[in-house]
């Protein structure tokens, strides 16, 4: 199984990457997905864009190897991750992944694994402007918590 | 060209004033900690940003885990701040 | 927030229940997606056909009592179920959960919980019929413990 | 109509050999306990699926918790197997 990556400036649309994943994984009984987006609102203050920054090649690679990680831990049958970079206004799409397996309990898993891992080891930065001005966004001890609890996870991660 | 390629991200950018540079090295090369030093030198207080915590540096797009690689004229060094994907 | 409820023959499209639920939840951060399908093999061996039974009326309440006990446990900014019925061939979709939310904690926590219970308390019988005959499915021990350990869990739910 | 219906699904139904079936009752009606004797009596071995472990029984709907509820005539009673959806 080799996971299907995109890194770039273009929208997704979850469907059509439903269907393609369907497609690469006809059989599977189960698929999670998930999709997030810019929040209007933030730590900050009020929201009006959202400046993704990434390191183009080490990125890419580093989305992968979050990906792969996922692939070795479940029994997956299609994954893919769609992540956006560049200027992005409130309610749009930043993150797409979807997982499928034969049951629900590996996709779940699986997706949310890539959630936390992509927050806290793929190359990407944040920066938000809102009437406030601008910042970069900080890193959230609750997503390094999230993440830290697989690796904890990592000896009795199920094998089905 | 005898340089390695030293490239700032996000907040380091804006802490450095710049998004990359230039520094010359010898033909044998240079650990990644002498470069620190150099850096530190070049740029004055503006580089305590790179040893802030959190802040991780790539040598050619891999996670240097220590600052004991040795860096080679055409390698490129990235100083990362911690990474808010997702 | 009213979950949105649907129990019926007819097949549904993941895309266009995302829009409609964006719709809805236009500001929400994070949206976790789940869709089972018809597996073309099971415990019992190849399946030809999938038969869903239900009981009209308490089976649509059973779901409406899942998804607004997930409503009451997170705070969702919406929340769709739609589930089959009739006889489905091998990859066809049968469920369906979407949970909106500010956080991608809770949209996760909400759809994996509506998954969990649904399997063990909304009101469906599944049928499969294969070379070797047909036979009613007998419900998963595995499922059970799925939905035993959100109880467990009432007390230290998360109240995001 | 001073009767019951009682409704069988899935398996419950195939081991019934029928998926309803109107149940007379007096007029003051009768507890649920009575109903399954009365129902014992109707069918003989084949009403020992509806005590199988797991089946659940439905008034009107929602399920019962016990075998007291006092049925009267008009009411609906459905013998359910353990569910199997999602």
């Amino acid at each position: 199984m080799r996971p299907e990556i995109r890194v770039g400036p273009e929208d997704f649309d979850l469907g059509e990457a439903y269907a393609a994943l369907r497609r690469r994984a006809p059989a599977a009984g189960a698929v999670a997905a998930f999709v997030g987006c810019v929040r209007d609102l933030s730590d900050g203050g009020a929201v009006d864009v959202l400046e993704l920054e990434h390191y183009p090649g080490m990125t890419e690679r580093s989305v992968a190897e979050v990906a792969d990680e996922a692939a070795r831990r479940w029994p997956l049958d299609a994954l893919t991750v769609v992540h956006r970079v560049g200027r992005l206004g409130p309610a749009e799409q930043i993150v797409l992944v979807l997982a499928a397996s034969a049951h629900r309990e590996a996709a779940f898993d699986a997706a949310r694994f890539v959630m936390d891992y992509l927050k806290t080891r793929a190359v990407f930065w944040k920066r938000e402007r809102g009437p406030a001005g601008e910042r970069w966004i900080e890193s959230r001890a609750s997503d390094h918590a999230a993440a830290a609890a697989w690796r904890d996870s990592a000896e009795d991660a199920p094998e089905r | 060209m005898s340089a390695l390629r030293v490239r700032y991200f996000a907040a380091l950018r804006d802490a450095l004033g710049r998004e990359e540079e230039r520094v010359p090295v010898a033909g044998e090369g240079l650990r990644l900690a002498a470069l620190r030093d150099l850096l530190l030198e070049r740029h004055g207080e503006a580089a305590g940003a790179l040893a802030a915590p959190g802040v991780r540096v790539a040598v050619n797009q891999a996670f240097a885990e220590s600052d004991d690689p040795w860096l080679v004229p055409g390698d490129e060094v990235a100083f990362l701040p911690p990474v808010t994907g997702g």
